[in-house]
């Protein structure tokens, strides 16, 4: 059963003297207890998505199209006083910059608490900090945590803060944005982890936001590849990223050094971001694309579904040759 | 081999580099913030050399103070056999151009209120580079060309924040490459960049280093890119260097708990399925009340009573391949 | 917090020796001479401006009355002022009250309409009312302050008739009791109302600019998506957030408050230090200047404290460092 | 006159005066320094002064001498003696009585501490009381002016029970306690002074119940208060500004009354180019009183035509009167002093200082119009008073100043201010003859004696021009017209002192 | 031949942007016709503001369009006249102020320590500090004149400014830019007066405005202090003369009053549209 339905989600964002198209024409749906990651450079949509699905895009300026589904709710037809009910309940986040998730100057067992209270205001003041205390536990962080301000914490300490806050309600789906990004390896890999274990016990779903093809591989079971607001390729991990189908996904794939056998030549892909504010007609990546032909600057590409679910968006897939050609 | 490189040869090298920070607050008066606690090492020319380790370890700060931007509590350095405090002392500017430093976050590495241009000759200016400003613009046109960023003329005149982040760093590195340095630190200098951009700048990187025959300390945690770049690799902790050699020596057998955590936690593309995550408990510890013992001694997964009072030495297992813990074998 | 706070204190009281060291100099090297000034223009008294320049030394070199005066300060003693020889320290005192009343009155109001209209425009930055409100604050500041004092004089006591055109109670009614101080309101009202409105303007300029940056930090993002009201994210988070700079106004605001609003005191005859300061000024009474400006060491130096105290108390972040 | 004046009966009614309630509020630009009016010149306490405390004798607002706790007086034939015969049944505001012993103290208390009027009665040798009602000052010479500075400032007679010893100078913290019409009653800092009705006082009982004087410093703001009827008695002058509008207001009444007092220009003798007769009197010539006193004092000056007060009008002389504006004869003389004119047209450059007070500044940009327009090129400095003290009387750093202020009671009072080495001779010009002209004239005591001197020394101004005069002061002391006998009024001026209010009735 | 492209490219950009922005639009059109008018005086002037005419606090009439003052001179030609005095006292006592305080700030923030206790406690010793009497201590050392005028304001106007920028300092000095300048061998100094004060100026400039208004209103205070000119019309003057009249004549003080709003709008019209253009992102954001 999914819990998650994006259907033909479009954002734009209209400022004085451009409009933005940032997620363009997305459609995903998340099963229960799935963990889906999101890959993409800086700037591709993944946070936008994220926001639009969290109904926290700046109003003025963010037009949003399309129907997000969560757990059978129109998100895009709820009240203001709807929406706030379901976030956190149903819908939690974790931020990158995990260091300014929390204000400076309150001290983190207040801020939960107060959060805490949004959803369930009548708990004994007692109880409250119990539950904060074992929910700090259950992510590894010490009790006197309850009593300390965001500065004295270091990064990792302040992104299981998030964490804890995050599940503080078992919501139904966690979308982490860059959640580990900031943190070091050793850090990161801990993180990473105790989610994967959280995830277990409490029955969660997930979205994993992250530029990291690595951390995708560790802890997802799907990937979503996304490039300038359309998500090019989509399948389980393990198809992905060991038969990538997509240029794109390929070119990734062979800027990230190896780490076992011969030092492979890595090579970034050509080329930057194209600007979102111009529309374009063919296939979005074909400008950066080494096998990009007549068609893919004319004509939009649609989705392929392959086995496995696995799903590409490229006019070249099925054909299969210019992997190969490269691959040698 | 090895004997046979004699100190003038090194491009650079360091000894007993330590750096305390006076704390200011009150609470922990008369505890230093001990950021890097006895650190030494030799280059080559053209040799790279990777550093790693967790957040706080005292990469940056011991990048800082190899370039000279901060100086050493103790400690000396030298470059070409001089010490670097008598170039400095002689000539400020020649120094700098002897070392070079290029930052982790391109997007803050240039002044926004000068262009491209402004930034290149401003630099010349200052070391004399060129004659005229005419002669000037045409080395800049010259330089970016020669970095990828064709055609020059589009980037000349624009601020940063109209460059995209690769941009920006290959900048960064070609105006670092204009002064030709014998040495260069690199400060996590793609971890700010998309992945799909951070390898024409690490073959950038490289290829120059081979080229003009110039050293370069590599800081980076990600270790796949780190075994990419680096001939060896040096593996940092509260301040310390506890185990180096050449990389593969290192990556492939590591011999230090820490460097084994390390590298297990690190998720790989190529290994992702099977993966087996050492654990090491605590948090990465502050510099600040470290105990007499091994440093890694409160979170190691084999430490033992012995590990809480002696201070290990750095001892050679062969190959150039150094490690700071006396039970590397079992 | 304590030592920090002892730390200050002591720095506090080194500069206050140091600006008690300059005005003296400062006030007794400008020209000016109090006894030939008390002596008029008239008919001046050779004789008694003798015998007055014996009394209060003032035949001696500037050095050396500087340690007298430390001395007579060492003992707590202001001294004697020159004009009227009634002790500083009374004179001052009769005075400070009403300065307090209005200054204290103002500088709240001020910073309360201030800072709400700020907090209400940094909610709508480009608006309509913003940009209208902007444009205000900055009318209200190039304007001299005299000049709105008397449009208000103008405008509500000889026009309209509503308000007392000036002093601080209706003298031919006498009033005790409650009405007294209904009376005192009453005539506070214009002065106040001026005040206010001039200073208004920094509360509001900085508030915005201080709420429009924290509005747009990661932490209320995080907040929203908890589905907290925005009205809460605003009154506890936001808020305490961007009030620092706010402080710092509102401290130099208060610092000020002895001597700052003279001008307003005179046009309105408030019975405040504005007028005593300023004539204390043109008959060079040298006692009570320095004691005027002594109190507004004081007053500066603690407040700078204050300030800093509270920065540390509302901002766990500076609390132990520096 | 100047001999024994009529005694003056308590004509008023004591009983019709209590109207009842009654409170007259008047304006008062500034705190009083002291309540001791003998110890300092306050001009903040005068008018506060002139209703509790009485002196031997005092001015009224034509500037006649007019009995006060004395009720008659008579000189010795050589002037050299004053007996002054007292009041009878006069009470401090204490219940204590009054007696020449009160007088003998305080004026000796004046000599002994210093007083502000100690300069002004320094020929004053003995006070003697024969007995409790008679007092006799014996002088060290004959002093015309002696009797007028008597009347004039700081001599206030006081009760030597409250004043002795250390009490003398001992600023507002003293109750002060007079002989007057009114008693003190409160004192509240900037805001106002209270005094309320003495039933006792041996002249006019006041009408009203309370005199308060509101304190308002900023004149622009007490026009205000005026004008709103916050404020009975204007007190004092209004800005030029107003006082024309204020003449043409039915509801307000006041008159104008030309006081010894005057605003001259003075030219330092020590510095070229003033040393020169010539440039003195060219610049006589190049300025015009009508328009000066038109444009910047309004109606708050007189155009000044004689070189001595017009006051004292049987001293003045129309042979010497102060040159006619002719902006021709100023240019004739300039070159007759042997300038020419540079490029501009400007034969001279002069430094003038003035001191911000009144219309000082706005007479003087007329002053320098008017001089531009003869050749003469002024640079104005506008000083706050101390400086323009410490500059200009102090170190004689000037070229051209500008002087006002008191120059009575007695005609001779102009001796400081032209004398060789009188205290106010900015001018620093010497003249011995002039000098011996002005002792004598003060020795001397009848008016038909003093005229011929007083005449011979307009003369020597008239030749030398150590000052030009440009107008005399005009009092204006606005009331509301429901406000009856203010001083000024016919009921009251041959009995009340300036801003003595025990006339006053308010009729609404 | 190329660099000379360049920069006509850049004049020409400049133009652009000035268009572009609309603040900056207005503030440079109202502080041309405020030059103009400083310039050609004369030609504006409907009479000699210095003389004296025989119609007192005439009120606004087609021979006096702003009516005339107490002295019968012409407040419009006053003002005209008044325009080049106020502008120049306005401007050199805020670029005073403005120089003293981003220096001072600067430096305290930017090298930090001691040197910066230092500063800010000088600092705090200037808010106690009785200005008056330095002022009259200039004028008696080295007497009167605009320029000391000018000196004099913004040697007291300066604490604000310094305030400011030392926070401004104290954070850009931490902007890997600025390490970035060290490691090419920028000097310390320089890397103040290159990367720190461009940087972190427009708090200051936007302050300094406010100084514009403040030093035009101070000048007519200080002439009555004996420093300044009584001797050259300026709007201060104009104002604090108008204000006996302002029961009688309103006319006199606030039409001076209006031009000082103006002329301070502009300046910050200016100063907001300068930031934009000097600091790309903000342009184009705009
Ligand atoms: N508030 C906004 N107003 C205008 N444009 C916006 C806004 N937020 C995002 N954008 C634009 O939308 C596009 C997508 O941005 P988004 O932040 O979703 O990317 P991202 O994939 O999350 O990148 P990153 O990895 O850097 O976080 C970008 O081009 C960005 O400039
Ligand atoms: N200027 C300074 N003053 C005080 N402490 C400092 C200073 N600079 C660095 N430190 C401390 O020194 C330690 C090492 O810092 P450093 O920046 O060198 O670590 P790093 O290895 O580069 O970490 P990262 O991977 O996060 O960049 C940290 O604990 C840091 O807090
Ligand atoms: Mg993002
Ligand atoms: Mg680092």
């Amino acid at each position: 059963m999914s819990i998650l339905e994006i259907k033909n989600l479009t954002v734009t964002f209209h400022t004085k003297d451009k409009i933005t198209r940032a997620v363009h024409n997305i459609s995903l749906s998340v099963e229960e207890q799935d963990s889906i990651g999101i890959v993409g450079e800086s700037g591709s949509g993944k946070s936008t998505l994220a926001m639009a699905i969290l109904q926290l895009l700046p109003k003025r300026i963010a037009r949003i199209e399309g129907e997000v589904i969560l757990d059978g709710k129109h998100l895009f037809q709820c009240t203001d006083e709807q929406i706030r009910k379901i976030r956190w309940r149903d819908l939690a986040v974790v931020f990158q910059k995990s260091m300014n998730a929390l204000s400076p100057v309150h001290k983190i067992g207040t801020q939960m608490s107060d959060i805490y209270r949004i959803h369930e205001s009548k708990i004994s003041k007692k109880k409250l900090k119990e539950k904060i205390i074992s929910l700090l536990e259950m992510v590894n962080l010490p009790s006197r945590v309850y009593d300390l301000y965001p500065h004295e914490l270091s990064g990792g300490m302040m992104q299981r803060v998030s964490i804890a806050l995050s599940l503080m309600h078992n919501p139904k789906l966690l979308i982490l944005d860059e959640a580990t990004t900031a943190l070091d390896v050793v850090t990161q890999g801990q993180i990473l982890s105790e989610i994967k274990e959280l995830e277990k016990e409490l029955n969660l779903t997930r979205i994993m936001i992250t530029h990291d093809m690595s951390v995708v591989a560790s802890a997802c079971k799907k990937v979503a590849v996304m490039y300038a607001g359309n998500i090019l390729e989509f399948g389980y991990v393990k198809d992905v990223l060991v038969n990538p189908l997509h240029p794109y996904t390929q070119g990734l794939l062979k800027s990230i050094p190896t780490f076992k056998g011969e030092k492979k030549n890595i090579r970034g892909i050509a080329g930057a971001l194209p600007d979102l504010s111009v529309p374009v007609q063919g296939c979005i990546f074909a400008s950066r694309c080494e096998f990009a032909t007549d068609i893919c600057y004319q004509v939009k590409p649609t989705e392929e579904l392959l086995s496995g679910n696995h799903r590409v968006a490229c006019h070249l897939v099925g054909g299969m040759e210019h992997a190969n050609v490269n691959h040698s | 081999m090895q004997t046979l490189i004699t100190a003038e040869e090194k491009a650079i090298s360091v000894e007993n580099i330590y750096k305390y920070y006076k704390q200011r607050g009150k609470r922990q008066r008369n505890q230093d913030i001990k950021s890097v606690d006895g650190v030494s090492f030799s280059l080559n020319k053209g040799e790279i050399l990777g550093v790693i380790g967790e957040s706080g370890c005292g990469k940056s700060t011991l990048g800082r103070i190899l370039v000279k931007l901060e100086e050493p509590t103790s400690g000396s350095i030298s470059i070409n056999g001089v010490p670097s405090q008598n170039l400095f002392k002689q000539d400020p500017l020649a120094f700098r151009r002897t070392a070079q430093m290029i930052f982790q976050n391109p997007f803050d590495t240039f002044d926004p209120r000068y262009t491209i241009a402004k930034v290149l000759i401003s630099t010349m200016k200052l070391h004399h580079i060129g004659e005229s400003k005419n002669e000037r613009l045409a080395m800049c046109i010259d330089l970016l060309e020669k970095g990828g960023l064709k055609p020059a003329t589009e980037y000349l005149h624009r601020y940063p924040h109209e460059l995209s982040g690769g941009q920006l760093q290959r900048i960064s590195i070609l105006r670092s490459m204009l002064l030709e340095p014998m040495f260069v630190v690199a400060d996590e200098p793609v971890s700010m960049l998309d992945v799909s951009i951070r390898a024409d700048i690490i073959n950038m990187l490289a290829d120059l280093c081979k080229r003009e025959n110039t050293a370069m300390v590599f800081i980076s945690h990600d270790i796949t890119t780190t075994r990419y770049i680096s001939d060896r690799v040096a593996v940092m902790y509260l301040g310390r260097i506890v185990e180096t050699g050449p990389t593969d020596e290192v990556m492939h057998n590591p011999q230090h708990p820490y460097t084994r955590a390390l590298i297990s936690n690190s998720v790989q593309l190529d290994s992702f399925e099977n993966q087996q995550i050492i654990h090491i408990a605590g948090e990465p510890p502050t510099p600040i009340n470290i105990g007499p013992g091994c440093r890694f001694a409160p979170r190691c997964y084999q430490s033992r009573e012995s590990c809480n009072h002696e201070d290990p030495e750095s001892t050679h297992i062969g190959n150039g391949h150094y490690v700071s813990c006396p039970y590397i074998n079992e | 917090m304590g030592s920090f706070i002892i730390r200050r204190s002591f720095t506090g009281i080194l500069i206050i020796f140091v600006a008690i060291f300059l005005n003296f100099m400062l006030i007794q090297l400008a020209p000016g001479d109090p006894i030939s000034i008390l002596s008029g223009q008239d008919s001046p008294s050779p004789e008694m401006e003798e015998a007055l320049r014996e009394k209060y030394g003032l035949n001696d070199s500037v050095g050396v009355q500087f340690l007298t005066y430390l001395r007579t300060l060492a003992g707590g003693d202001l001294g004697e002022s020159i004009l009227s020889g009634r002790p500083v320290s009374e004179m001052i005192g009769e005075r400070i009250g009403p300065t307090l009343m209005l200054t204290l009155t103002t500088a709240i109001l001020a910073l309360l309409i201030g800072t709400l209209l700020g907090i209400y425009c940094a909610r709508r930055p480009g608006s309509k009312l913003d940009n209208f409100l902007s444009g205000l604050s900055y009318l209200f500041d190039s304007m001299p302050s005299f000049w709105l004092g008397m449009m208000f004089i103008l405008l509500f006591a000889s026009w309209l008739g509503i308000f007392p055109t000036s002093g601080m109670v209706d003298l031919r009614a006498n009033h005790s009791g409650i009405a007294y101080y209904i009376d005192v309101l009453h005539h506070m009202f214009l002065p106040a109302t001026t005040l206010t409105l001039l200073s208004i303007p920094y509360f509001f300029r900085i508030t915005r600019s201080s709420v429009i940056q924290v509005m747009s930090e990661d932490f209320v993002t995080t907040l929203r998506a908890t589905g907290m009201s925005e009205g809460r994210i605003f009154n506890k988070y936001v808020l305490k957030n961007s009030i620092l700079p706010t402080i710092t106004v509102f401290g130099i605001t208060i610092a000020y408050m002895i001597t700052g609003v003279a001008i307003i005191e005179i046009v309105f005859s408030w019975p405040g230090m504005g007028s005593f300061m300023l004539n204390a000024i043109s008959r060079r009474d040298y006692p009570l200047l320095m004691g005027i400006y002594l109190v507004l060491s004081i007053s500066v130096a603690v407040t700078m404290i204050v300030v800093d105290v509270l920065y540390a108390f509302i901002d766990p972040r500076i609390r132990y460092s520096k | 006159s100047g001999g024994v004046s009529e005694t003056q009966g308590n004509e008023g009614d004591s009983e019709s005066g209590s109207s009842g309630g009654d409170t007259l509020i008047v304006g008062l630009a500034g705190d009083p320094q002291t309540f001791n009016p003998d110890a300092r010149a306050d001009d903040f306490l005068y008018p506060i002064a002139q209703n509790v405390f009485s002196r031997l004798v005092k001015l009224n607002n034509n500037q006649e001498i007019i009995p006060d706790l004395a009720e008659k007086w008579e000189f010795n034939d050589d002037g050299t003696e004053i007996t002054f015969h007292l009041n009878e049944n006069v009470k401090w505001h204490d219940g204590k009585d009054f007696t020449s012993a009160d007088v003998k103290f305080t004026l000796d208390s004046i000599k002994n501490n210093n007083g502000y009027a100690v300069s002004n009665l320094k020929s004053m040798e003995e006070v003697s009381t024969p007995d409790d009602n008679t007092v006799v000052i014996k002088l060290s010479n004959p002093d015309a002016t002696f009797f007028g500075y008597l009347a004039w400032y700081a001599t206030f007679i006081l009760p030597e029970h409250v004043y002795s010893g250390e009490n003398w100078d001992s600023g507002t913290n003293i109750e002060p306690i007079g002989t007057g019409p009114f008693k003190f009653s409160e004192y509240t800092t900037s805001v106002n002074v209270t005094l309320e009705r003495n039933n006792e006082y041996f002249g006019q009982v006041p009408y009203v119940d309370r005199l308060v004087f509101s304190i308002i410093p900023d004149p622009n703001t007490l026009v205000q208060a005026f004008y709103n009827g916050e404020v009975d008695i204007f007190g004092g002058s209004p800005p030029s500004s107003e006082i024309e509008k204020m003449k043409n207001d039915p509801n307000i009444e006041g008159e104008s009354k030309v006081w010894p007092s005057r605003q001259y220009l003075v030219f330092n003798f020590e510095k070229e180019p003033f040393n020169q007769l010539e440039v003195r009197q060219a610049i006589a010539y190049a300025l015009n009183n009508v328009e000066i006193v038109s444009k910047a004092q309004k109606g708050d000056g007189q155009v000044a035509e004689h070189f001595l007060s017009p006051v004292y009008n049987w001293a003045i002389t129309n042979e010497y009167k102060i040159p006619e504006y002719n902006p021709e004869k100023a240019k004739e003389l300039l070159e007759q002093a042997g300038y020419t004119p540079d490029k501009n047209g400007n034969y001279l450059n002069i430094t003038f200082d003035v001191f911000e007070s009144g219309s000082n500044a706005d007479m003087g940009t007329v002053i320098k119009d008017q001089l531009r327009q003869v050749g003469i090129n002024v640079e104005l400095n506008i000083l706050e008073y101390a400086t323009w003290q410490q500059k200009v009387k102090d170190n004689a750093d000037f070229e051209m100043s500008m002087l006002g202020g008191y120059q009575g009671p007695d005609v001779g009072s102009i001796s400081p201010r032209i004398s060789s080495e009188g205290s106010n001779n900015l001018s620093l010009y010497k003249n011995t003859e002039l000098d011996e002209l002005l002792v004598k004239g003060a020795q001397l005591v009848t008016e038909e004696e003093r005229a011929p001197i007083y005449q011979d020394i307009q003369r020597i101004l008239a030749e030398d021009l150590p000052i030009y005069p440009i107008s005399e002061w005009v009092g204006y002391s606005p009331v509301h017209s429901y406000v009856k006998g203010d001083p000024s009024s016919d009921e009251a001026i041959q009995s009340t002192g300036f801003s003595e209010y025990n006339y006053v009735k308010i009729e609404k | 031949m190329e660099i000379k492209r360049n920069n006509q490219n850049i004049f020409k950009k400049s133009i652009n942007k000035i268009n572009d922005i609309k603040q900056l639009k207005v503030g440079v059109i109202l502080l041309v016709l405020l030059l103009i008018v400083s310039i050609f005086a004369p030609v504006f002037a409907t009479h000699d503001p210095y003389s004296l005419g025989d119609e007192m606090i005439a009120a606004p009439s087609s021979t006096h369009y702003l009516g005339t003052d107490g002295l019968g001179r012409d407040v419009f030609s006053m003002i005209i006249y008044g325009t080049r005095t106020s502008l120049m006292i306005g401007i050199v006592a805020a670029l005073i102020s403005g120089v003293i305080g981003t220096l001072l700030g600067g430096i305290a923030g930017f090298f930090g320590g001691k040197l910066d206790r230092l500063l800010t406690e000088i600092n705090n010793i200037f808010l106690m500090m009785p200005t008056f009497f330095l002022i009259l201590i200039v004028v008696a050392l080295f007497g009167s004149s605009l320029i000391n005028v000018m000196l004099i304001i913004g040697l007291t106007s300066w604490v604000g400014n310094a305030r400011l920028m030392r926070a401004q300092a104290m954070s850009l000095r931490e902007r890997t830019f600025i390490m970035g300048a060290y490691s090419i061998g920028e000097k310390k100094w320089k890397i103040l007066l290159k990367h720190i004060i461009p940087n972190g100026i427009f708090p200051i400039i936007a302050n300094t405005t406010m100084i514009i208004s403040g030093a035009i209103l101070t000048e007519a205070s200080l002439s009555f202090l004996g420093l300044g000119d009584p001797n050259v019309v300026s709007w201060g003057q104009i104002i604090y003369n108008g204000r006996e009249y302002m029961t009688s004549a309103w006319w006199i003080s606030t039409f001076a009053g209006i031009v000082v709003v103006l002329t301070v709008l502009s300046f910050y019209l200016i100063g907001d549209g300068l930031n934009r253009v000097l600091s790309p992102k903000l342009h184009d954001q705009n």
